[in-house]
């Protein structure tokens, strides 16, 4: 079996494929901030649990607000000692948000009102920092005094339909109650054509 | 000429020769998203030499028209194209070491006909094997084992597990 | 950057084109290192030339190894590329079926191509055979039927079927691969020498 | 003498390979292990979310429905009696809950039709629209302030004072006009209401063919 001597050449190449690897290793550069949890998860734990908090109990000493607004309103009224963080800048100082959770303290978003809060809050959520919480409330200013009123969410404030069906009562002339034109129930064609997935096989 | 006589048997080494194949399966993959394949070219041609000889029976046989369909030719198949490649390659490598020429290769013990009949009999048996596992060596096993996948591993342990306890029959043919 | 073809990196009319170079590399790798010899190729079941062994095991672990770099540094993602399906008892049956196939023929489809190339005469007639093979299959396609399309578990990995971490799985793979080919070497030593 | 040096050479040179390759594989159990990244980078993402140009009016929105638009698919998040009591015309349910189910993904990852969020205000919808554009689905739009609002502009909107501009008074009308369009009716309404006979819309039936191209291939 003469072939067996024959080494030079697998050395060789051999060396050359774990130098390739160790340069891969070497020039790969962790990406700064990542993901901890994947979106189904997200999903999962947003709907079920609430982070909500409102304006009576954010005075225990180990939560820390944060204002998620812009500079300049910040400076013109803000809660008492909140820390001024603007969304743009949530990956800026995600070593803060690091300290906040090594010393688990939870740290309480709010901004103008809770819609715009809701931002930097699902993405600090999805980098893993699930020691937020999210002040449900509206601010809003009056003579340059904040007035912070609270507010619920996802609240249906009008019965539409009843408002319609009032409405046709009570319009006298009698209206035949037009069926609104429901266009055709929209079926609609999904060609997944994003990535053709490989066909293989022997 | 005598240098080229000489070294008519003198291959790789095969670790040297594995490793550039596992380099070639990674590039494979990483270029098509699939491994590498050669059954898959024979039941190609197959299905093209039936479509031509009685269409009416390719169409209507459940097996058959998997592979038909009317746009492409059954030829017109990514394994077809590699199996080609790998002709090539190999009369290329076979011409470098002078290794071409017409000959039955067979053990001195046995004759040309039996070698012949044995090799015609194991293409057989390979042919249907390969079609039920859906791969052969280098197309389920190997390409399989690259990506872990356990049919993978199961037709390779499959073939050379039974390989081996039917050496012992066989063993007048080759030792 | 993942699988380029599907990825779409790659424009797809060049698929035939990547598939006939890697072809040529295919079959230039398998007959320099001596595949298109039958008798080489037999040696592996009679113990006088553990090559096919050691080539096979050495493309899988080299593959297995450098796939799974790229795809810890994020070249390429696993999960998109093909993986052969499990058809349990099709693979079993099928793959003994082959075995057979294979001490008797002593080729596998790729390798007969190889020898076919360089003009052996009983390697045409294996892939005759081959051909025939896969005709007896489609015409009585309705007995295969049953294995073929049973016991289907999806394109499923090692990882999956036996919720193992792969990384740990490689490791220990090499380490057996190692340990055989010692084996191997000491068992050649020991078997009567076959000059072919 | 030599050839046995030689075997002895060899045989050290093998081992020193071997070693190495169990190295390069043991390497890859060593590395430090991280959640499987999925969706585009987080300094991508931020900067979408920030941007306010997913938001679509009230105004528009009604605008879009009237004139029948048909690249609309208007996606109620809310869960089932809300949306049975009132929903858009044409809109179809998906709860947050179950916004990556199997056969909603269908609705979601496609570029064919614009696809609106709405639910009671944008906090679900902005929720379910940062979820989905981290997989990077495509033309997602968010109704600004949700049904409320829309109930606020559309279905009952306000009666300009005199003081304000011409505009106000073209708004209030065409907001008028679409809440018509909605079914509500207006006392003022003299002339018989005649039915607006609709344009015939073309019957339009695609099936969902949700076939997601499966490798095919094998021996």
């Amino acid at each position: 079996m003469k072939e067996l001597e024959k080494i030079k050449r697998i050395s060789i190449v051999s060396i050359l494929f774990i130098l390739a690897v160790l340069i891969g290793l070497l020039t790969y550069k962790r990406p700064k901030n990542t993901y901890a949890i994947n979106t189904e998860k997200t999903l999962e734990k947003i709907t079920n649990n609430h982070f909500f908090i409102t304006l009576e109990n954010i005075n225990t000493p180990d939560y820390v607000l944060i204002d998620v607004r812009s500079q300049n309103e910040f400076e013109k009224g803000h809660l008492e000692h909140a820390i001024n963080i603007h969304t743009p800048e949530i990956l800026n100082n995600s070593a803060f948000f690091k300290e906040l959770k090594k010393s688990n303290k939870i740290a309480i978003l709010y901004g103008e009102n809770p819609q715009q809060v809701n931002i930097p809050f699902l993405f600090l959520y999805q980098l893993g920092y699930d020691n937020i919480k999210l002040l449900t409330v509206k601010n809003s200013y009056s003579q340059n005094k904040l007035i912070t009123k609270t507010c619920d969410i996802e609240k249906l404030e009008a019965d539409i339909s009843a408002f319609i069906n009032e409405s046709v009562k009570n319009s006298k002339i009698k209206v035949t109650p037009k069926k609104t034109i429901q266009p055709p129930k929209k079926i609609i064609t999904v060609q997944k054509k994003k990535k053709k997935a490989p066909e293989g096989g022997c | 000429m005598k240098i080229k006589k000489q070294n008519k048997h003198l291959y790789w080494n095969p670790y040297y020769g594995g490793f550039l194949l596992g380099i070639l399966i990674i590039f494979t993959f990483y270029i098509t998203g699939r491994g590498l394949g050669a059954s898959g070219a024979m039941k190609s041609s197959v299905v093209a030499i039936v479509n031509s000889a009685a269409p009416e029976h390719a169409e209507s046989s459940a097996y058959y028209s998997k592979f038909l369909d009317d746009t492409k030719s059954p030829m017109n198949n990514w394994l077809v194209f590699e199996t080609l490649g790998v002709l090539i390659g190999a009369l290329i490598s076979g011409g470098i070491s002078g290794r071409i020429g017409w000959r039955t290769q067979h053990s001195p013990k046995i004759t040309r006909r039996r070698r012949l009949i044995f090799a015609f009999s194991g293409g057989i048996l390979f042919g249907l094997g390969a079609q039920i596992a859906r791969g052969c060596t280098s197309g389920a096993a190997l390409s399989g084992m690259a990506v872990l996948s356990s049919g993978g591993f199961i037709t390779m342990l499959a073939i050379f597990g039974t390989a081996y306890l039917f050496a012992y029959f066989f063993r007048k043919n080759w030792i | 950057m993942g699988p380029l073809l599907p990825n779409d990196i790659i424009p797809f009319e060049w698929s035939s084109i990547i598939a006939i170079v890697i072809g040529i590399f295919f079959g230039f790798i398998l007959e320099s290192s001596g595949f298109s010899s039958s008798r080489k190729l037999a040696g592996v079941f009679y113990g006088y030339d553990f090559a096919v062994l050691k080539v096979f095991f050495t493309a899988a672990l080299v593959s297995l190894i450098g796939l799974l770099y790229m795809d810890y540094l994020g070249y390429v993602d696993m999960s998109s590329l093909y993986v052969h399906p499990t058809y349990l008892w099709a693979a079993i049956i099928g793959g003994a079926i082959m075995g057979i196939g294979f001490v008797a023929g002593g080729f596998c489809p790729g390798t007969s191509l190889c020898a076919v190339a360089i003009g052996k005469i009983d390697a045409i007639v294996y892939v005759i055979g081959i051909m025939v093979g896969v005709f007896i299959f489609s015409e009585l396609y309705s007995v295969f039927e049953p294995i073929y399309t049973g016991y289907f578990y999806g394109n499923i990995t090692l990882v999956d079927s036996l919720g193992i971490n792969p990384y740990w799985f490689v490791f220990l793979f090499t380490i057996a691969a190692v340990i055989i080919f010692v084996l191997v070497d000491m068992i050649r030593k020991r078997v009567k020498k076959v000059f072919y | 003498m030599i050839n046995r040096k030689l075997v002895k050479f060899l045989s050290f040179r093998y081992v020193i390979l071997a070693l190495l390759f169990i190295i390069l594989a043991g390497g890859l159990v060593l590395l430090p292990k991280f959640e499987k990244q999925e969706g585009i980078k987080p300094e991508q993402l931020l900067s979408n979310i920030i941007s306010p140009e997913r938001y679509i009016t009230t105004d528009e929105l009604a605008d879009r429905i009237i004139n029948q638009d048909p690249s609309l698919l208007l996606i109620d998040l809310r869960d089932e009696e809300t949306f049975k009591k009132y929903s858009l015309p044409n809109a179809i349910n998906m709860p947050l809950k179950n916004l990556f189910d199997e056969d909603s993904s269908a609705f979601l990852n496609q570029d064919a039709y614009d696809v609106v969020f709405f639910s009671n205000d944008n906090f679900d919808a902005d929720q379910a629209w940062i979820l989905c554009n981290r997989l990077d689905y495509k033309n997602l739009y968010v109704l600004k302030g949700g049904i409320n609002r829309w109930f606020k502009t559309i279905i009952n909107p306000p009666h300009p004072k005199e003081n304000m501009p011409l505009e106000a008074f073209k708004l209030y009308a065409t907001r008028k006009a679409a809440s018509m369009y909605f079914g509500v009716a207006y006392p003022d309404q003299v002339k018989t209401n005649v039915p607006k006979r609709p344009r015939p819309t073309p019957k339009k039936v695609i099936t969902v063919k949700k076939k997601k191209k499966a490798p095919e291939g094998g021996c």
